[in-house]
């Protein structure tokens, strides 16, 4: 069982960057996104996109698919934003902000105008970042996150248990999507009530499984000398990219640069 | 004035229309990145950490008896993050995914989901692009705190009653239902209304939310009846073993 | 009933997310009541066959025919397909789901939505001619291998399917085991169901098979009886699959009795050399 | 070194909570540098016995010996036990713990606490002879089923064991992967290492071991030489073990090099038939 992303993650052409420049590089483009300007956080967008589908070589319909889903979120929470309600007698003193309304009853419902350039500042944020964690998370496979993250000392129970839940997510994900396959082939998700009883049974063999597992590999890491911590060695091999190093120092310093002029 | 009127109704149709078939995001109940001010992103991020810690706390406790949990730990981890990406059938029809903080309080105890259920959320955003980094303390916050304390809590207030089966549906339920409730007023505190301010916002994000999710809420009580009766009937020696991890709990 | 009981006409089929294709214009026609065999390397499209022929993946470009008649993908002829075409899972664990072996059982009759007592009845009858009535109530869980395999089998012949498509069926299973399977196998065939069985065991596939299909990279490269088959020495070492032993055994012993009995001397000889040196 | 590798005296073994023992009085003495095999049906102890000598659990009643010194149970001896004793499971899915392939293969090592260059080392010598170099950095779940099973073999490998118990390791494997596994292991075994293999693949037996274990709930009921032990078939039959096709074949061929050449054309019709009809 794969996951796409995170097959993208292994196989991009930015995997040999070593993955403490790529977070660098992010960090300082998250900070400056998150007060910026929405301009300068529009460039933002553009910027680590041409990053992600330009260098990473990532699918332009995988990115575009991801960003849909931010603009989905955007989407439905923009209705609370746009339209305000307020008794009828009170109309005049929202003169500025209202747009334009109807009357319904004793309420009047108008189209905000301050809650429209609020959902556009939303919406410019919500790119600038989410465009920021993509380039990390199409680029950087986890376990050179957690390395990482080891490096600037993550706790080691965590450190432990995210390398293995890693590691066990695609076995259940596995079974979990052959068990469903299998109800399938026996027509078990034909009705709403089959459907919720053969999810029922799914993730019941689900848990079981997880337990088995748990038998299983407790048995075998034990086979190995298991001494107390999940511990593993990993080598690493990447090489520092001049050109790159310099587009993302020289991008940020003009980055600042414009967000000051504005 | 009757030119006033047709853009009237033109915006009373479209918004119904919106209403009604709105694609909600499939991960609706995740803040997605980036659309929390930053202040607000770093103010559910201080929230969040204490429980986090705590819960953090008493797995370094029971894992330090026996090391070999850490095994059972991220299968658990890995159990509720599989279960929250399967479809869950609502009964209107449309689909999205249960958040398992329900039966994962039950199973495995509320602090100990904390800390799953952070790593979880870490691994949505990574692996499926759900919810994000920066506003990955506001989702904690609703969905690995406020979840799972809300089921354990209603569970063994509605144990008591004597009717397993609806304390179960009851604690699931309410704890889906009040994971999206936070959130809207997560987003509510984020965006108060120009008129109204905090309630006047709270309502709007509620109700929009409230489409999709009180049938979903329904929807997450029964399945995890069901589980659990399968469970009850069949697993027991599972049931056993799971409770190995809450000796740290007190 | 046609000559065909389910024809592939140059169907693709691609995971997503996946770069190389599963199936590449695969073209195959599957005989009605006989008992095919599926050969050829891990990997090599078997498994996505399976469930293209259940309607569980649409073919990307192609056609599917069951009985002459294109497969539709709408819930009601998908339900008929299904149930016309048994699928039974190489990993019975992932197949076997419910809580005990007659719920199980019953689990694709309830899909189906049929009245509750003819559900008991059916139920009943297959759990006698597969001698699982006093495994009824036991839960899965504590079944062995061998049993697990036969419920699997029993999961699906209990909606009465007219295509029976087995996956691995014997894998891990010891002698006595397999045996008894086939032994199964050999009575619902009798019974007019054409099967369709996915194996690497290739000793079996020539004692068994009336008809034989070999893969490859999502393509047949291959077909016809046993005999033909794996008289394609050279073709078959290419594929990395090997003339089953029984068959060379066949093979040489038929020079063998030639007239002249001074050579069957020399050919046994190499024989047994053969066999002897055939797996280093 | 010793004439046995491993031995068990009278242990019994039952697990907590079931009421049957999975070894009962079992005795048996493993060869030194031998290539051993173990049969039997499933359930018979295969796994419980290979987790005994891992010292995973402990016997009941009864002693187990590792070259000739009896297993002791304190965290020390069962570090150095379980370094030279290596068990590969039958599901590599549920051997594999780390996320990449050299991740996994180093844990081992890093159990032991080995200094990093020394882990470094011997992780890249094994990958090399293993051909999984291309892969080491290649998250698991990327891997096919015979690159899992490679994968579980290095893992236990690098510890560089003296002996080396496997669990069905050819199960699901095709030919092509199966022979190159059985190439692997032969050049492990040419090493120096002591093997004992547990499957149901009984022509592999015939054609790979020196020694066959058969045993039977619990017990050891058979041993010797592959041609001693399967020239049993009646005791083999009752054990629903059959005689490997090979045996057989080479059997006849032997009865037939007699001098009268009349006896043979009768054999040899006889064997076809037999070859034939063994199945049904």
């Amino acid at each position: 069982m794969r996951l796409q992303l995170d097959t993208l993650a292994y196989t991009n052409q930015l995997r040999d960057v070593p993955p403490e420049h790529k977070l660098a590089f992010v960090l300082t483009v998250l900070i400056i996104a998150l007060c910026a300007h929405p301009l300068v956080q529009l460039v933002i967008t553009l910027w680590l996109s041409v990053w992600t589908v330009g260098y990473a070589k990532i699918p332009l319909g995988v990115y575009f698919r991801l960003l849909m889903v931010v603009a989905m979120f955007w989407l439905a929470s923009i209705p609370a934003l746009l339209i305000n309600a307020i008794p009828v007698q009170e109309i005049s003193q929202i003169d500025a902000d209202s747009g334009f309304g109807v009357t319904l009853g004793s309420l009047y419902l108008y189209w905000s105008q301050s809650g429209m350039v609020l959902s556009g500042q939303m919406l410019a944020r919500a790119l600038a970042t989410s465009a920021c964690l993509y380039f990390v998370m199409l680029t950087t496979p986890f376990i050179a996150l957690l390395r990482v993250l080891k490096r600037i000392g993550l706790p080691l129970i965590l450190q432990e248990l995210l390398l293995l839940t890693y590691r066990f997510i695609f076995i259940l994900l596995a079974t979990a999507s052959e068990v469903r396959t299998a109800q399938q082939s026996r027509n078990g998700y034909s009705s709403w009530k089959q459907s919720l009883h053969s999810l029922s049974l799914l993730i019941t063999q689900l848990l079981y499984r997880s337990m088995h597992h748990y038998r299983q590999f407790a048995l075998s890491t034990a086979a190995r000398g298991f001494s107390g911590t999940f511990y593993v060695w990993s080598s690493q091999h990447y090489h520092v990219s001049r050109r790159y190093m310099l587009e993302a120092i020289a991008g940020c310093v003009v980055l600042v640069g414009l967000n000051s002029q504005l | 004035m009757r030119h006033q009127r047709t853009i009237d109704l033109a915006l009373m149709a479209s918004l119904s229309f919106y209403l009604v078939v709105a694609p909600v995001p499939v991960s609706a109940m995740h803040i997605a990145e980036g659309f929390l001010p930053v202040q607000w992103a770093i103010f559910w991020w201080i929230v969040a950490v204490p429980f986090f810690l705590l819960g953090l706390r008493s797995l370094v406790q029971v894992t330090r008896q026996n090391p070999e949990l850490k095994l059972l730990l991220s299968l658990a981890g890995a159990f509720t993050f599989v279960l929250s990406a399967l479809k869950l059938p609502s009964v209107t029809g449309s689909c999205s995914h249960p958040t398992g903080t329900g039966l994962g309080a039950i199973l495995f105890g509320p602090s100990v989901m904390t800390v799953l259920g952070s790593i979880v959320l870490l691994f949505q955003a990574l692996l499926l692009a759900h919810g994000g980094l920066t506003t990955l303390g506001a989702n904690l916050f609703s969905m690995a705190v406020v979840g799972p304390f809300t089921a354990y809590f209603i569970y063994h207030l509605a144990i008591r009653s004597g009717n397993q089966k609806a304390a179960i549906f009851l604690a699931s339920a309410l704890a889906n239902l009040l994971t999206y409730v936070v959130t809207a007023a997560q987003l509510a505190l984020a965006f108060p209304s120009v008129t109204g301010g905090f309630m006047a916002s709270f309502l709007k994000f509620a109700s929009i939310f409230a489409l999709t999710q009180i049938p979903l809420a329904l929807s997450e009580g029964l399945l995890t009846v069901l589980v659990w009766n399968w469970l009850q009937t069949y697993n027991r020696e599972e049931l056993r073993t799971l409770k190995l991890m809450r000796q740290g709990e007190s | 009933m046609g000559q065909w009981q389910l024809e592939f006409e140059s169907v693709d089929y691609t995971y997503p997310g996946s770069d190389r294709p599963a199936l590449q214009a695969l073209t195959l026609r599957l005989p009605t009541s006989k008992r095919s065999a599926l050969i050829g390397q891990n990997g090599c499209g078997k498994t996505t066959l399976f469930q293209l022929a259940n309607g569980l993946y649409r073919p990307q470009r192609g056609k599917i025919y069951y009985q002459g008649v294109p497969v539709r993908y709408d819930g009601r002829s998908l339900m008929q397909l299904r149930q016309a075409v048994g699928l039974v899972f190489q990993n019975p664990e992932q197949q076997v789901v419910a809580a005990t072996v007659e719920q199980d059982i019953s689990y694709g009759l309830c899909n189906l939505g049929l009245p509750e007592p003819l559900i008991a009845e059916r139920v009943e009858q297959i759990l006698i001619q597969f001698n699982l009535l006093d495994l009824a109530t036991t839960p899965v869980q504590h079944l062995s291998l061998g049993q697990k395999k036969r419920v699997s089998l029993a999961d699906v012949m209990v909606l009465q399917p007219q295509l029976l498509l087995l996956d691995e069926p014997t894998a891990y299973l010891d002698h006595g085991h397999t045996r008894q399977f086939m032994a199964l196998l050999q009575s619902i065939h009798a019974a007019g169901t054409t099967i369709l069985l996915a194996t690497h065991d290739l000793d079996l596939v020539y004692r068994w098979a009336d008809w034989v299909f070999v893969m490859d990279q999502g393509r047949l490269v291959l077909e016809g009886t046993p005999q033909t088959v794996f008289a394609q020495q050279s073709q078959l070492t290419e594929l990395r699959l090997e003339v089953p032993l029984v068959a060379e055994v066949l093979s040489t012993l038929k020079q063998f009795q030639s007239p002249n009995p001074a050579d069957g001397q020399v050919s046994i000889q190499q024989l047994r050399e053969r066999i002897v040196n055939t797996f280093f």
